[in-house]
């Protein structure tokens, strides 16, 4: 009852919901009166097209008023904070580069000393979940807290301009995995992060992509309803380091999805547990000549770029094989994650 | 000064003051609200997206109200409409054009059933009155129109009957007289329509008379004069026309016996007329055409002018058709033809520009025929309106047809035209022109708007989705008199409304309110002042470009940031 | 009440009196019965907090800052490489204002390894920005530790409680630990108005460009000089609460007419004190026992060596290639000061060599030697003649 | 002011005496300081642990160097020379051994006394664990405190069985010596 008090309240305060037709609005500018959290206000700074700043607004709009975020540094934290500007409106906060797992345990363990119900989430890109922040994120995982941990994955360290991490895919070029006459970009494949995450027998794990908001936001939701760990992986391109037009970002998020490089799957208890398939799968090549990373791979004549095409042809199709990710069209599932138009937005008037 | 605060926290929500659409270096977005294809090629001028709309709404008589706005013989035009709209429709090359034709027949009929009322109100009793000469399509089109714009129409019709080409040319197996009688009683029935049946220009009336007595003339004779037709002057004994072949068939029911007939010409009435020939016992039926058959590399210039369906119809009941081909030369026994000499022949572009046909030599072969049939068009009947004619037609310049002040043209009779959708949008445009004439107001200017084709969608957002298909009687079983094409039913029409991709105009999918990073598209519970749902904040927007792009209808478009 | 404890049970017990809501910490020796106390008083129920069992010092560090930040009065320990590990984290938690409370059992630093006491430890990060309080036996240690709850909420300053790693953790010896109403009048309910809060949702740690981290960095150290006086003013009251005192920031002993002084840190003190009742013959010294390191207590040290003609500065760890870290701190503090004493420095039990009560007569002996070593205990014998 | 120093080997309760003998001291009243020689060394390792006790504060952390008294718990430590290194004269020496008490002190050259402490810990509580016996038997001979105050020390630290066994063993041990045999020397 108080806990229902006390969101009526924060929701009157932050717009969280559209007012009743009953309820003065006159008040309220259009901006105040939009029908979702606005968690990641306008005005940050992040890059045109930055699939990252779509993420957290997406994952913020699902996540609600009630939460509190620990983030870790990185573009997000930069973009969004600079002093005396937040771009936030929950409560927030930026530690460290590699400590947010950890950072979050804290606030939940106060929480929970406090017996108040504020979910924690903890935020971190690529670089502070894979490598640097894997160690905290391990910990938080086995001490079992109730966080909700989301890693914006854009594939390299972008907010030092571009250099190559564990989830960097093979064969991409950055300024520390440059293609040359010796080398075909990253020489390592993308960690399988998620497997090690489910390794921790966690309630919950998924992989979620900006190209499918709705189903990215269907997975925060189900995991802000979890008592316990969860974790998501949100691929979100970056138009400044993978090189593409900051139009393309969607357009580049979905064909990670459909040629089956970036896989979106559900772990419960480690246990996959729902896939989303792909309608139509188009070969790697579909994806790649999108982007100026992977340039040196469309080149024709070159049977080095031959070789690293067939080769991430090849970890696609491992995927599409062992998630079982091809779609077919008469399945119900087909299109379950996939967003589809109609008029009156995404679920109106669709027929059943 | 800003005072630091303790450890440099911030204030929720303070990004607001930073104003990134400064950043916006090139390009804003905006929406365009473009023309739909099916709207863009459709004669009559309907808004098919809008009536789908309502009927995606599960409005069925809003959607028919939408549609009879623009064409007020629905049950006709579904029925003998060659549907430019369909080969327009952006969905074609994805899983099939919607079944645009076959819902506005069911639109059509449901409005009969239910005697669903015009959206007219009766003109008042001093309102300026304008003569229509013709009762076919356009001329009834524009009646209605004169309605919906405040005027009384009286229509002149030679014939005793209204109807028109929709009565005296087209087969019962396309167009039963039952809608057919249905949906004109419904609009002759409305006030302020008068009807002069049996009365002929330049007979019983004359242009100068109309001209004096009413506030404007609408001319919408049709063409009724078949045009003359030989071969290197030859002319066989019995020869029978088309369109008057046809017009007896339909009064009689009786057809001359022939076993090899070859009809010459390239429309509907040709296709017609072979399917008849056929069905009546003719054992071979040829259509000898200059056009070019409908094919992936087709001009549209070059294409046979049928309606798709119903020469796919036409070959699957055994028709032959020679395409790029004319009659060279009959082969005459006495004053009988025994055979034809057909040459192979195209329409190739000349230095004036018109296309002239240029036939080629030594492709010249014979084939047996015992009748002949020319289909090669009718001309208007030039009594009473010499002055007007420029040849066979009228050639007005002005699309609404103006001939000169006060007179305009409609349908058939122009140069330009050749279906019944064409007919009924002259009647609507020409009774725009002549009501702003009347009152003098500007002339009205037509929809510049530029068309969304297909390449300025974003599929990926529809679902796939067959297109329905009506029910047809198989050719083994159908008659003279049997309506072949079936009614789509209601389910399948609200099905296909679904399938509307809404190209160039929102439809509330949400997509640049959901993906816009910077949180710079507001949604209104209002109407926004462009109609839409969306407003662009310009004060965020940093011009990335990804709503556009992401736009399933290419409703939002960058435009440079100085426009 | 009166208890025999060892070092580490009491400050255990200490903490469990003040109620934190929130501890976090990873075992390292010598620090390791401090978590393990604490460990048994929550499995024994005699302590509700939620004790978080991380997987490193950095995790620990990184736990109590955001339960912190959360409104939680948090509480961590650690040692040494611990420290190290947690360094980034500690200037993290001092530049944000964060309040909370963490024992150092001092060790030295590998390497070589040596789990023995020294204060490398503490010293490495005393540039944290920090509260770094000395302990000198285990009763100041517990005392400390309860006044550091107070100081840290009072100052939003971060507090470190140093207490020499062994010597003071692993010692048992007579402890008054005072009665929970004592603690619960002298401790108010845990606030911390900046922090994390849906009702009030701030954004901390931000991105501070040129134009204004200058005045980041002077509120921080303007607010380290104003703790001086937090730092006095809760030993007084907790003297009044308790009839027992630390010594505020330091505190003088000895002959006050004495011509010689000596500074020590922690348990040095003690032996120092003995040594000075044990070798009259030595001579008199004024013993000046420093319990505030950070912030430096400048005037009172000033104050505390006026008259003095030699001081000798007892440091516990080095800057190799500067010398003793106390002594170069206290040299710069007395450089301008007027008949400031000569300044003597020598570092002492590093790694954990034993000091005996000799050292005492030995350090007022050496006055006399301009070549007496820095590391006043290092045997040269035992080096490699070009290792000296 | 007292110092006492107690050698024995990893697992066998040295610096578990040390605690207790000055807790003891506490209870009976007086200051205590007792701390281990800090080692990384693991089971079986020697240890060593120290102890000072005294009617005023103690200030001194240093290792304890000039012993008043020894207390050795293992047989084997006997091997070493240095064992009695800085005993202040006429300072005794109590080993946990069933060797002879002379042979010992003459090896030494201090005052000796030789228990077999373990023998009664395993009898009395089950385990070779010495370091309570030989406490109680050097209390029962020197009586520098009561044995009621290294039994309330003990009611500390255990609980139930292990507790009356120790007491028991207590009690068996302090009678197993001579009674203030050593006391004159209980003010050095």
């Amino acid at each position: 009852m108080q806990d229902q008090a006390r969101l009526a309240e924060l929701r009157q305060k932050f717009g969280r919901e559209p007012a009743a037709p009953s309820e003065p609005t006159a008040e309220r500018t259009p901006r105040e009166a939009q029908p979702r959290f606005r968690g990641l206000e306008s005005g940050h700074r992040a890059c045109q097209g930055c699939g990252e700043a779509l993420a957290a607004r997406l994952v913020m709009e699902s996540a609600g008023p009630d939460v509190m975020v620990a983030n870790a540094t990185g573009c997000l934290e930069v973009f969004t904070t600079p002093w005396p500007q937040s771009a936030w409106r929950v409560p927030w906060i930026h530690s460290l580069f590699e400590n947010s797992a950890a950072v979050a345990s804290g606030m939940e363990a106060a929480m929970k000393a406090k017996g108040q119900n504020t979910k924690v989430l903890a935020f971190g890109g690529d670089g502070g979940t894979y490598d640097i922040g894997f160690q905290a994120l391990s910990g938080m995982l086995e001490r079992y807290h109730n966080i909700l941990y989301v890693c914006y994955d854009n594939e390299a360290y972008m907010n030092t301009g571009i250099q190559r991490s564990s989830s960097t895919p093979h064969a991409a070029t950055t300024t520390t995995s440059p293609a040359g006459k010796e080398r075909m970009g990253k020489r390592h494949l993308k960690k399988d992060l998620l497997s090690i995450i489910a390794a921790h027998h966690i309630p919950y794990a998924a992989s979620a992509s900006v190209a499918y908001p709705q189903d990215l936001q269907r997975k925060v939701r189900y995991a802000m309803g979890i008592d316990g760990p969860t974790f998501l992986v949100v691929h979100s391109p970056c138009p400044l380091g993978w090189r593409h037009a900051s139009a393309l970002t969607i357009e580049v998020a979905r064909k990670a999805v459909e040629c089956g490089l970036f896989p979106l799957v559900e772990l419960e208890r480690g246990a996959v547990t729902n896939i989303m398939p792909i309608r139509q799968v188009r070969p790697v090549t579909d994806y790649l000549k999108l982007q100026g990373r992977f340039a040196h791979l469309t080149r024709d004549g070159d049977p080095r770029a031959q070789e690293e095409r067939d080769h991430l042809q090849a970890l696609a199709d491992y995927n599409i094989n062992v998630f079982g990710l091809a779609g077919d069209g008469d399945d119900p599932v087909d299109t379950s994650g996939i967003t589809t138009v109609g008029r009156g937005g995404p679920l109106a008037g669709r027929p059943q | 000064m800003t005072v630091l605060t303790r450890g440099a926290y911030a204030a929720p929500g303070t990004s607001l003051d930073f104003k990134t659409g400064n950043w916006r270096s090139t390009e804003k977005p905006v929406h365009i609200h473009a023309k739909a294809p099916c709207h863009a090629a459709c004669p009559a001028g309907e808004d098919q997206q809008a009536w789908f709309a309502k009927l995606q709404e599960g409005h069925v008589e809003e959607a028919w109200r939408e549609l009879v706005s623009a064409n007020p013989l629905p049950a006709a035009t579904g029925r003998v409409c060659p549907h430019p709209c369909e080969t327009a429709c952006n969905r074609k090359d994805v899983d099939g054009a919607l079944a645009i034709h076959n819902v506005e027949r069911w639109l059509g009929d449901e409005a009969i059933a239910n005697g669903w009322a015009y959206p007219v109100e009766p003109p008042a009793d001093d309102a300026p009155t304008v003569a229509i000469i013709g009762a076919g399509p356009g001329g009834l089109s524009a009646a209605y129109h004169c309605l919906r714009q405040g005027l009384k129409a009286e229509i002149f019709e030679a014939l005793p009957e209204a109807g028109g080409l929709l009565r005296s040319g087209i087969p019962r197996t396309r167009l039963p007289r039952e809608p057919l009688n249905a949906e004109i009683d419904r609009l002759l029935a409305l006030p302020g329509i008068t009807l002069h049946l049996q009365t002929r220009l330049g007979r019983d009336v004359s242009l100068a008379e109309l001209k004096a007595s009413h506030a404007a003339v609408l001319l919408a004779p049709g063409c009724q004069e078949s045009k003359h037709w030989d071969v290197g002057g030859a002319v066989p004994s019995d020869l029978h026309e088309g369109l008057s072949l046809l017009r007896e068939f339909m009064d009689h029911g009786q057809f001359p016996e022939a076993h090899n007939v070859v009809v010459h010409g390239g429309g509907n009435t040709a296709v017609d007329l072979c399917r008849l020939m056929k069905r009546a016992g003719s054992e071979h039926v040829t259509l000898i055409t200059a056009s070019g058959l409908p094919g992936p590399d087709t001009d549209p210039d070059d294409l046979i002018n049928v309606v798709p369906r119903e020469l796919d119809e036409a070959l699957e009941e055994g028709i032959e058709i020679i395409d790029h081909a004319t009659v060279n030369r009959l082969i005459m026994k006495g004053s009988k033809v025994t055979g034809v000499e057909v040459v192979s022949l195209k329409k190739e572009p000349s230095a004036s520009g018109r296309k002239r046909r240029v036939s080629f030599e030594g492709t010249e072969r014979v084939m047996e025929a015992d009748m002949v049939i020319p289909c090669i068009g009718e001309r208007v009947d030039p009594d009473g309106l010499n002055h007007l004619l420029d040849g066979s037609y009228f050639w007005p310049d002005s699309p609404f047809g103006k001939l000169e002040d006060g007179v305009y043209a409609i349908g058939d009779a122009r140069g330009d035209r050749g279906t019944v959708a064409g007919a009924i949008g002259d009647g609507a445009k020409a009774v725009e022109a002549a009501a702003a004439h009347i009152a003098g107001r500007p002339q009205p200017t037509l929809d510049t708007r530029a068309e969304m084709a297909s390449t300025g969608l974003n599929p990926v957002y529809y679902a796939l989705s067959p297109r329905a298909e009506p029910p047809k009687v198989p050719p083994e079983a159908r008659t003279f008199t049997t309506e072949i094409e079936g009614d789509i039913g209601r389910t399948a029409a609200l099905a296909e409304a679904q399938r509307c991709l809404s190209c160039g105009n929102c439809l509330a999918c949400d997509n640049c309110w959901t993906l816009c990073p910077d949180n710079a598209v507001i949604k209104t519970q209002e109407l926004a002042s462009d109609g839409s749902h969306y407003l662009f904040d310009l004060d965020y927007c940093k011009g990335c470009g990804l709503c556009a792009h992401e736009c399933p209808t290419g409703y939002i478009q960058m435009v440079p940031e100085t426009a | 009440m009166r208890e025999a404890l060892e070092g580490s049970q009491a400050i255990a017990r200490a903490v469990s009196l003040c109620k934190p809501d929130v501890v976090a910490a990873y075992p390292i020796t010598p620090q390791t019965h401090i978590v393990e106390n604490i460990s048994k008083l929550v499995a024994e129920g005699d302590l509700h907090t939620e004790f978080v069992s991380v997987e490193s010092e950095f995790s620990a560090a990184s736990v109590v800052l955001g339960a912190a930040a959360a409104g939680a009065r948090a509480y961590t320990a650690t040692a040494s490489q611990g420290v190290l590990l947690m360094a980034e984290v500690l200037f993290n938690i001092a530049g944000m204002r964060i309040p909370l409370v963490m024992t150092v059992a001092n060790r030295a630093v590998s390497a070589p390894l040596s789990i023995w006491n020294d204060h490398g430890d503490s010293m490495a990060v005393r540039d944290s920005g920090w509260i770094q309080l000395h302990a000198a036996d285990n009763q100041e240690a517990v005392d400390t530790t309860i006044q550091a709850f107070r100081i840290t909420q009072e100052t939003e300053l971060p507090v470190m409680v140093c207490m020499d790693g062994f010597i003071l953790t692993h010692t048992l010896e007579v402890i008054d630990l005072p009665e929970q109403s004592v603690i619960d009048d002298f401790l108010p309910a845990f606030e911390f108005n900046r922090r994390l809060d849906p009702a009030d949702p701030k954004s901390l740690g931000t991105l501070v460009d040129p134009g204004y981290f200058a005045e980041v960095r002077h509120s921080h150290h303007a607010a380290m000089q104003k703790a001086l006086s937090v730092i006095k003013d809760t030993d007084s009251a907790w003297e009044t609460a308790t009839g027992r005192a630390c010594g505020g920031l330091l505190t003088v002993e000895g002959d006050p007419g004495a011509a010689v002084g000596i500074v020590a840190m922690g348990s040095t003190v003690g032996t120092l004190r003995a040594g000075m009742a044990h070798t009259p013959e030595a001579g008199p010294a004024k013993l000046i026992k420093l319990r505030a390191f950070r912030p430096f207590p400048t005037q009172a040290l000033i104050e505390a060596t006026q008259g003095l003609d030699h001081l000798i500065v007892i440091d516990r760890a080095i800057s190799p290639g500067l010398g003793g870290i106390l002594g170069t701190e206290i040299a710069a503090i007395l450089a301008d000061v007027p008949n400031a004493p000569k300044i003597h420095n020598h570092a002492l039990g590093l790694g954990g060599r034993d000091i005996p009560e000799t050292i005492y007569a030995d350090l007022i002996e050496a006055i006399k030697d301009p070549d007496a070593p820095l590391i006043f205990d290092a045997d040269m014998a035992k080096l490699a003649p070009e290792d000296r | 002011m007292i110092e006492f120093r107690i050698h024995g080997r990893g697992g066998q309760g040295s610096v578990a005496a040390a605690y207790l003998l000055a807790a003891a001291a506490f209870e009976a009243g007086m200051m205590c300081q007792a701390f281990p020689a800090f080692g990384a060394e693991r089971r079986g390792a020697p240890v060593t642990a120290f102890v000072r006790i005294g009617h005023g504060p103690i200030h001194l952390r240093s290792q304890v160097r000039t012993p008043d008294w020894l207390i050795v718990q293992d047989n084997s430590l006997l091997i070493d020379p240095n064992l009695t290194a800085g005993l202040k004269a006429g300072g005794s020496m109590l080993v946990n051994s069933g060797r002879d008490s002379a042979e010992v002190a003459q090896t030494f050259g201090c005052r000796a006394l030789c228990v077999d402490a373990t023998q009664m810990a395993v009898e009395e509580i089950g385990r070779p664990i010495p370091n309570t016996a030989l406490l109680a038997a050097f209390l029962g001979l020197t009586g520098i405190l009561p044995l009621d105050a290294l039994a309330t020390a003990l009611k500390g630290r255990f609980h139930g069985k292990v507790l009356e066994d120790n007491l028991r063993l207590i009690e068996r041990a302090a009678q197993s010596v001579p009674t203030g045999a050593w006391k004159e020397t209980e003010d050095a």
